[in-house]
């Protein structure tokens, strides 16, 4: 039960002790001591977890969502700390709207928290809207034209997929009542998945519609994905990390469930080729995107909508090794491009431009940096040693076997991405320097760590981990 | 390996003789080329300044290439001792390992002759080659080996008769050899207008007991060659396996007398043509290699023709 | 056995860690070089004394976690480990001197050892993830190493090239080995023997294999990364890359095709033959049109591997038709050109890199001479060309000759496609052998003889002894392995025997070391015999002319017709000597054509020639796809800059195409 | 069934043809005022389900409904075209005509889907739902067939004005108060931020002359 409490209540306190805290060093140290202890009541959750209660639940699969989540905010946090420090030298940022800041980035943590663990749709929804209401937030808050747009873009067609969420939400009680009867235990999920065979699945098929361009907008599928490019370009780098690595998972996560429900109702339809169409459309489009990017951070963003296209492909192939592939995926794309981002971040201050055509030579002026940085390249675009590798070996493999034509597209899009990202890392990381050579205080901690883990998923995947992995994709069918 | 030494330079001089009876001319003797091989040994040698160790070392390691080539054919008698240590791949990679160090050692003191010289055998010899290698793909194929001897133990059997495929390779055969040998109408031994020069060419700075060699080798080529003509086509009065006495000396006239014919058939033959323009050369020696193939693949189509 | 190998190749991981931490310091250097020589050196030995003895597996906890990492010492994998071992230790010898020049260290010595493991790691690989794993971790470090220089011209677009086809290779292996491993995900190379594919798929994943391995060995039209990329590394790397990893890329072809599928179809042999013969032809011609002498090796190795190519499609067409001795011929044949090919490639490059390091110079039309300053080098690059034209009595002679064998063995094979393929194929490799040597007169000729064309040739000094003793220790391999073909041939029968059930006739019991591949009524061949004929001939002659003729030598200018002497920039250059050869040729397969500008009468201007040529396979293959990504991506990345309306449309029209579905779907 | 059936029946046919006129407006203040009257009806149909399903809670929905969907916003809407100096008529991308043909289709394609739901699902449901879908998707196509920022925002609300619906349709659905009261203060959001940014004509640019030029990264 601690766990659960901390991981809820943690960012919470934050929240409201930040709001009112306008010391930088003092405010940032707490953010991070309130993401570590968010953290570690995480891990407290893999040892015991409470009953599922109306609302709240922790089950196999939500803790690996949570525990992954709440280390990426912690790391974030580590970085933020030296990145918000260099925004405030340079006078991008102000005292108060750090405050602003911090606040709302433990409120979206809380948010993001309570997503994952609610055992009730209805919560789960108002959750994610949260979370993204806070997003929306930090991602204006540089004011400036571009934010204040980039903002606004995300903000009307996050309204439009939580408004379709929404829709789709009710429609499932509404197909939960009959069976469950009115109240409270029509929107709860374990009962849910309790009753589904007795669900209607006309009503079911237009729910999950709904829900899957609902949560798809947030996922970042194309074509709902317009928002995700000038959000994670225009906010700050540690929102662009967090976007990435947490909120598009929660939206996955969210999705992921009522797949379960309907993998769980006789006669409705396999959710699965929509979810394959949409992964391919995205993988493709988001591929070929990446060739026209000349802001660094967009470029990546395109690169998270491309992963997210192979995720929920893997997702939609389903059977054992795919979703066990869906599941690795993910988990290696947060940690490696909230990685990229952090490096990316320290990139764009040192070089004072986030413009791809102003930076070159990168391994020469700042080695440390830019070999991170192609590190962190080189693990996103399905290289070994590290562990996306794994993930999409599986995929590829897996699906080819069971439908080559599927599997086909899939590597084409996974080459047309390859050539971008490659292109332009060629250009970031070497050729003549270009930009400032200034040394640069980055916090390289979360960084490598990131990385290393990577790593070792790419080489060794301890058992324990597999077989949670495997369960979990046994849960989702 | 003796044999084959001592006549070379006649052959030479045959032809030459040859061609000035032709030309109205008396001619020098047949002996000429002795004479020449032994003034030339006598001379110092004349080496250009920047002449490396390689342009030194040259003429000696051609000769052996082309004498060990020369002592792998069968002349007149096919159990030599050592036949079996190449066979007709064999061989003519060995020439080509002489021509190979011929062009450097052309391109070693660095004048433009040179240059020409070894750009335009290079360039005869990468037709040449294929061709040549077809003609001796065909033989196998018709004989099911690539050792001289054996090949011309077949041709001796009833079992060959006349076949279009070996027509065709002997014609094959015959450019090349021209070629190979720098003959009309591919090159011309004894010109020496610059601009025609392709083994004149690469020799120009060669002089003394360098050039001898060279001279001794390119005509132990040319008797090489005909021998091999002589053994694969016309293998008459070649004396197969071990024997008596009086065989033997009976093989030794029958291969005097086709050296002789092909001698004075060559000098006859280089009267009666002009030198062509280095240009229509490949056209003459694809020429060459397209009728080989012609003929392996006529064999491989089937193993009647 | 395999547990030492493993030993080995970690700690060639650990070298790289220590390159890491050492890389600027000089001992970093000999750490590094050193202990990745010793280590290649031990694995090559282990792997010989592997070759006679059955397999040996070990199953680590590592990689796929339901499948582990398989590793399997066989006797393929083995002979390959050798010559991998070989090239290695050499290569990290050389390299003990010639990174003395190096800047920037830190570039190479981290990936360097790293790139060695790697390609260890792929000839051990029992299972699909795991090979693919090392294969990617090989071209991975090996582009590290090739964008080292990325400062210099447009080595950064070289490494993007080759790292793009490596994925491509990369994910073609994977597509192929997801085929095999089946919808269960079998991906233990053990399984996959097990289970017998269908003639399609089997036809599927070979077409697959020629595309991965083909791609990343050089096959036409496959090419295009190599000679932008071979070049760009230093140059112990480029023979690294160029003598042994092609070998690594043939070996995952002879694994694919001949271990993994079951027999081939006999038009399969047919495309295998065809792309290699096109290969090796095609691969020496662009070799001849080069002057960079480190690019123009690097054409060198696609014909090499075109020759290759064209021995394993021989053991597949002779297999398809149950022919096994056959098989077994022209398999040793092209293994035998493998190490053959792996140690005078090596050379050469190393010589390349002795110029390069010598005179700071790649272009050929900016040397000339160095044969005075640079002796020992000089003759040991002379035998790398002699090696590589395959003249007797080295090295590539012997397999080119093998594989000259093989092609008369057989004319009575059933297929039509055969029966004109085969013929056709020696003619193509006979034209492609005397075309090296013509290009090799070329590089050789231009590079070290006649007079410097630069002060940077005429001021060229020997390069130091490690250098050379790699240098002469590979020289002195071609000849050896030319001389006793027998012990390589009989060395090699393991591996056919596993993969065919058949080997060649021993060959160390013939009197006199002479080889006999079938029968000696066929033909034989003997190295030793022919080189001790030379030697001796050679010497005689020598002594005999010394002994009694003259022996004097009179220096003076070079005669040259009587011209007085006009300077070196008279000399014949790279590109004028291959002039004929581009006419004879060229016209066909570049489209060259040269325009001669004469003044008018009367005008002191130069007259002037103008040669232009185009490469049709990339304008074919590589300049279309370009264009088409960048045209979608043109067209595509309008949306980025439409209005938040039109966004909010494309929601619309999903939710409503998806609702019409559901209604058509009911 | 009866009357109680026909009433709920009838409240929610009226809102989709509220939405419908909504299609049709080609003016500002007209389109409010149709704004406003759906809202009404939707506070009347949440008030009859309350009475129906005797839902005291639900009262407060209408209440939310009347007070602030049907009153506040077009109030605050109608003050801001007239303060921002919004030109009064809408321009619509597709025409008058076609538009009002997109919705006909609309309502017609979401009957045809919730059609084959088995009866069991209570009809009352069954309707409401069917007609709720309908006046989402006619709320979405008038967001995207008008160029107006004020003309999209109420077509959000007629989104929310269908989910509504759904909600209060659906028997003894928990937690509705709650996620009425956040949509309205997403909408709210919507509203402060339209006035805040001085959109005037479009959601596209927040500030018409300082960011056209800007469309994520044009040169």
């Amino acid at each position: 039960m601690i766990g659960l409490v901390g991981v809820l209540a943690a960012p919470l306190v934050g929240a409201a002790i930040l709001a009112f805290l306008s010391a930088y060093r003092l405010s940032a140290r707490i953010n991070v001591v309130v993401s570590a202890a968010a953290f570690a009541s995480a891990l407290l959750l893999l040892v015991e977890r409470p009953a599922p209660g109306r609302f709240l639940l922790v089950d196999d699969l939500n803790v690996v969502f949570i525990v992954l989540g709440t280390f990426v905010g912690l790391t974030t946090s580590v970085f933020s700390a030296s990145y918000i420090g260099h925004e405030l030298a340079t006078g991008r940022l102000t005292l108060p709207y750090l405050r602003f800041y911090h606040a709302m980035f433990q409120l979206m943590a809380f948010g993001m928290n309570l997503a994952l663990a609610a055992n009730n749709i209805g919560l789960m929804w108002v959750a994610v809207e949260l979370a993204t209401l806070t997003t929306v937030m930090m991602v204006g808050i540089y004011r400036t034209h571009q934010a204040i747009e980039a903002a606004w873009k995300y903000f009307i067609l996050g309204s439009v997929g939580i408004a379709l969420a929404l829709f789709g939400t009710i429609l499932v009680y509404l197909a939960a009542r009959p069976v469950v009867g009115p109240g409270i235990d029509g929107m709860v999920w374990t009962v849910l998945m309790v009753h589904a065979h007795g669900f209607d699945p006309a009503l079911m098929n237009v729910a999950f519609v709904f829900l899957l361009l609902g949560y798809g907008t947030k996922v970042g599928l194309a074509p709902m994905h317009a928002w995700l490019p000038d959000a994670h370009a225009e906010g700050p780098t540690p929102i662009s990390a967090v976007l990435s690595g947490l909120l598009l998972n929660v939206a996955l996560y969210a999705l992921l469930r009522f797949k379960m429900l309907m993998a769980a109702t006789p006669g409705a339809i396999a959710p699965g080729p929509l979810m394959i169409v949409l992964g391919l459309v995205s993988l493709v489009f988001a591929g070929f995107m990446l060739y026209r990017r000349r802001d660094i951070k967009r470029m990546f963003a395109y690169s998270s909508i491309e992963h997210m296209g192979i995720i929920v492909f893997a997702f939609g192939m389903a059977g054992p090794l795919g979703n066990f592939a869906g599941l690795l995926q993910m988990a290696m794309h947060s940690l490696t491009k909230s990685a990229i981002f952090f490096s990316v971040g320290h990139v764009a201050q040192v070089k004072g431009t986030q413009r791809i055509a102003e930076m070159g030579g990168l391994t020469e002026t700042h080695p440390l940096l830019g070999w991170a940085l192609v590190a962190g390249v080189v693990a996103i675009a399905g290289l070994p040693p590290f562990g996306v590798f794994t993930s999409e070996f599986l995929v590829v493999s897996s699906s080819f076997a069971r439908q080559p034509v599927l599997a086909v597209l899939l590597v084409l899009g996974l080459l047309v991405s390859f050539g971008a990202l490659l292109l332009r890392l060629s250009a970031i990381a070497f050729g003549e320097p270009l930009g400032s050579v200034e040394p640069v205080r980055a916090s390289y901690v979360p960084i490598f760590a990131h990385l290393a883990l990577v790593l070792i998923a790419g080489v060794w995947l301890p058992g324990p981990l597999v077989l949670w992995f495997q369960h979990v994709a046994a849960l989702l069918g | 390996m003796a044999l084959v030494l001592l006549a070379a330079p006649l052959l030479t001089g045959l032809i030459r003789k040859v061609k000035a009876r032709l030309q109205r001319r008396r001619g020098a003797s047949v002996l000429q080329p002795y004479r020449d091989l032994r003034r030339l040994l006598g001379k110092e040698v004349v080496l250009a300044d920047n002449a490396s160790w390689l342009f030194r070392t040259a003429p000696y390691l051609i000769f052996a290439f082309t004498w060990v080539a020369a002592s792998l054919v069968p002349t007149f008698a096919t159990g030599l001792l050592f036949s079996w240590t190449g066979d007709l791949i064999a061989i003519i990679a060995l020439l080509g390992a002489a021509r190979f160090l011929l062009a450097l050692a052309g391109m070693d003191v660095g004048t433009s002759f040179g240059g020409i010289g070894a750009s335009r055998e290079v360039m005869i010899a990468s037709l040449a080659e294929p061709a040549m290698l077809m003609v001796i793909l065909s033989l196998a194929l018709i004989a099911g080996s690539t050792q001289l001897s054996t090949i011309a133990q077949f041709m001796l059997s009833p079992a060959a008769g006349l076949r279009v495929s070996l027509a065709l390779a002997l014609v094959a055969f015959v450019v090349v050899a021209i070629a190979e040998n720098a003959r009309i109408p591919v090159d011309n031994p004894a010109t020496h207008l610059e601009l025609t020069m392709v083994h004149e060419a690469m020799v120009l700075e060669y002089s003394g007991r360098h050039l001898a060699m060279i001279e001794l080798a390119a005509s132990l080529k040319l008797l090489l060659m005909i021998s091999a003509i002589a053994c694969i086509f016309f293998p008459f009065g070649l004396v197969i396996g071990a024997s008596e006495a009086g065989r033997y000396f009976v093989g030794l006239g029958a291969y005097a007398l086709k050296l002789a014919v092909a001698g004075t058939l060559l000098g006859i033959f280089e009267m009666s043509i002009a030198k062509m323009r280095v240009f229509r050369v490949p056209n003459l020696l694809g020429g060459a290699l397209m009728l080989a193939l012609l003929a392996t693949l006529l064999l491989f189509v089937s193993v009647g023709l | 056995m395999i547990v030492a190998l493993l030993i080995c190749i970690v700690g060639l991981l650990g070298l790289g860690i220590a390159g890491v931490a050492l890389a600027l310091r000089p001992l970093g250097r000999a750490v590094v070089y050193g202990g990745a020589a010793g280590l290649c050196a031990v694995i090559g030995l282990l792997a010989l004394v592997a070759l006679g003895r059955p397999p040996s597996t070990i199953v680590l906890p590592l990689g796929l976690p339901w499948v582990g990492a398989h590793l399997r010492l066989d006797a393929l994998s083995s002979f390959f480990a050798f010559v991998v071992g070989v090239g290695g230790a050499g290569a990290s010898v050389y390299a003990l001197g010639y990174s003395r020049h190096q800047e920037a260290p830190q570039r190479v010595l981290p990936f360097y050892p790293v790139f060695l493991a790697g390609l260890f790691l792929v000839l051990l690989a029992d299972d699909a993830f795991t090979f693919l794993f090392s294969w990617e971790l090989m071209s991975l470090a090996s582009w590290a190493l090739v964008v080292s220089h990325h400062r210099e011209g447009d080595n950064t677009r070289a490494g993007y090239i080759y790292l793009l086809m490596a994925a491509f290779s990369g994910l073609t292996l994977l597509l192929g080995f997801g085929l095999l491993a089946g919808a269960t995900g079998g991906y233990a190379f053990e399984a996959m023997r097990a289970a017998h594919p269908s003639a399609g798929v089997a036809a599927l994943v070979l077409a697959l294999a020629l595309l991965g391995a083909g791609s990343k060995a050089g096959l036409v039209p496959l090419h295009a990364w190599l000679p932008l990329a071979h070049p760009a590394a230093p140059s112990h790397v480029s023979a690294l890359m160029s003598g042994v990893m092609t070998k690594v890329a043939v070996y995952a072809f002879v694994r694919i095709v001949f271990d993994l599928l079951g027999l081939p179809s006999w038009w399969s042999a047919v495309v295998v033959l065809a792309l290699g013969g096109i290969t090796a032809v095609l691969g020496v011609l662009y070799a001849l049109m080069q002057h960079d002498l480190k690019r123009l090796l690097a054409y060198h190795t696609v014909e090499n591997i075109g020759i290759i190519f064209i021995g394993l499609g021989l053991a597949m067409a002779f297999r398809a038709n149950g022919f096994a001795i056959g098989a077994a011929l022209a398999l040793t044949a092209a293994l035998f050109h493998v190490f053959n090919h792996a140690v005078f490639k090596s050379l050469l490059f190393f010589g390349a890199g002795a110029v390069l390091s010598a005179t700071g110079e790649r272009d050929m039309e900016h040397l000339g001479g160095l044969i005075h300053r640079m002796r020992l080098s000089s003759f040991a690059f002379l035998i790398g060309c002699a090696a590589i034209s395959a003249l007797p009595p080295l090295n590539g002679f012997v397999s080119e000759w093998l594989t000259f064998q093989a092609i008369l063995l057989r004319p009575g094979l059933p297929q039509w496609g055969l029966k004109i393929m085969i013929p056709a194929d020696g003619a193509l490799l006979a034209l492609a052998a005397a075309l090296a040597a013509a290009c090799f007169v070329k590089a050789y000729g231009v590079t070290y003889l006649g007079r410097p064309r630069t002060a940077a040739a005429a001021n060229a000094t020997e390069v130091d002894r490690w250098s050379l003793g790699a240098m002469m220790g590979f020289a002195t391999l071609c000849l050896l392995a030319g001389i006793f073909p027998g012990v390589m041939i009989d060395a090699l029968a393991p591996v056919s025997q596993a993969l065919l059930g058949a080997r060649m006739p021993a060959q160390l019991v013939l009197p006199w070391l002479s080889i006999i591949p079938v029968a000696a009524s066929r033909s034989s061949y003997n190295g030793l015999l022919i080189f001790t004929f030379l030697a001796a001939s050679t010497w005689l002659t020598a002594w005999a002319i010394h002994r009694f003729a003259s022996r004097a030598v009179r220096r003076g200018a070079a005669w040259d017709c009587g011209f007085p002497d006009p300077g070196p920039a008279t000399q014949y250059t790279a590109d004028s000597f291959a002039q004929p050869i581009r006419r004879v040729f060229g016209t066909v397969v570049f489209r060259t054509h040269e325009t001669v500008v004469m003044p008018p009468p009367g005008d002191l201007a130069p007259a002037r020639i103008e040669k232009s040529s185009r490469d049709l396979v990339w304008e074919t293959f590589y300049a279309p796809v370009a264009r088409a990504v960048t045209a979608t991506a043109d067209t595509l990345n309008q949306v980025q800059f439409l209005t938040i309306r039109r966004y909010l449309a494309f929601v619309f029209l999903a939710l409503v195409a998806l609702l019409l579905a559901l209604a058509l779907w009911q | 069934m009866g009357i109680s059936f026909d009433v709920a029946h009838m409240l929610a046919g009226l809102m989709v043809l509220a939405g419908l006129m909504m299609l049709y407006q080609d003016r500002l203040y007209p389109l409010l005022h149709v704004l406003a009257l759906q809202a009404a009806l939707l506070a009347l149909s949440v008030g009859w389900q309350a009475h129906l399903q005797a839902a005291p809670h639900l009262y407060i929905t209408a209440a939310i409904a009347l007070l602030f969907k049907a009153a506040f916003i077009p109030w605050a809407l109608r003050r801001m075209v007239f303060r921002l100096g919004i030109h009064r008529e809408i321009e619509s991308v597709v025409g008058i005509g076609p538009t009002m043909l997109a919705g006909m289709a609309l309502v017609a394609l979401s009957l045809e889907v919730m059609l084959p739901i088995t009866a069991q699902a209570d009809p009352v449901a069954r309707q409401d739902i069917a007609l709720a879908l309908s006046i989402v998707l006619i709320g979405l196509l008038l967001m995207v067939s008008r160029r107006n920022a004020v003309s999209q925002v109420v077509g959000f609300l007629a989104i929310d004005n269908g989910i509504s619906l759904a909600a209060t349709g659906a028997q003894g659905m928990p937690l509705v108060v709650e996620i009425s009261v956040a949509f309205s203060i997403l909408v709210a959001f919507i509203v402060i931020g339209v006035f805040l940014f001085r959109i005037r004509e479009r959601f596209d640019t927040v500030d018409v002359a300082a960011l056209d030029r800007f469309r994520g990264e044009q040169p």
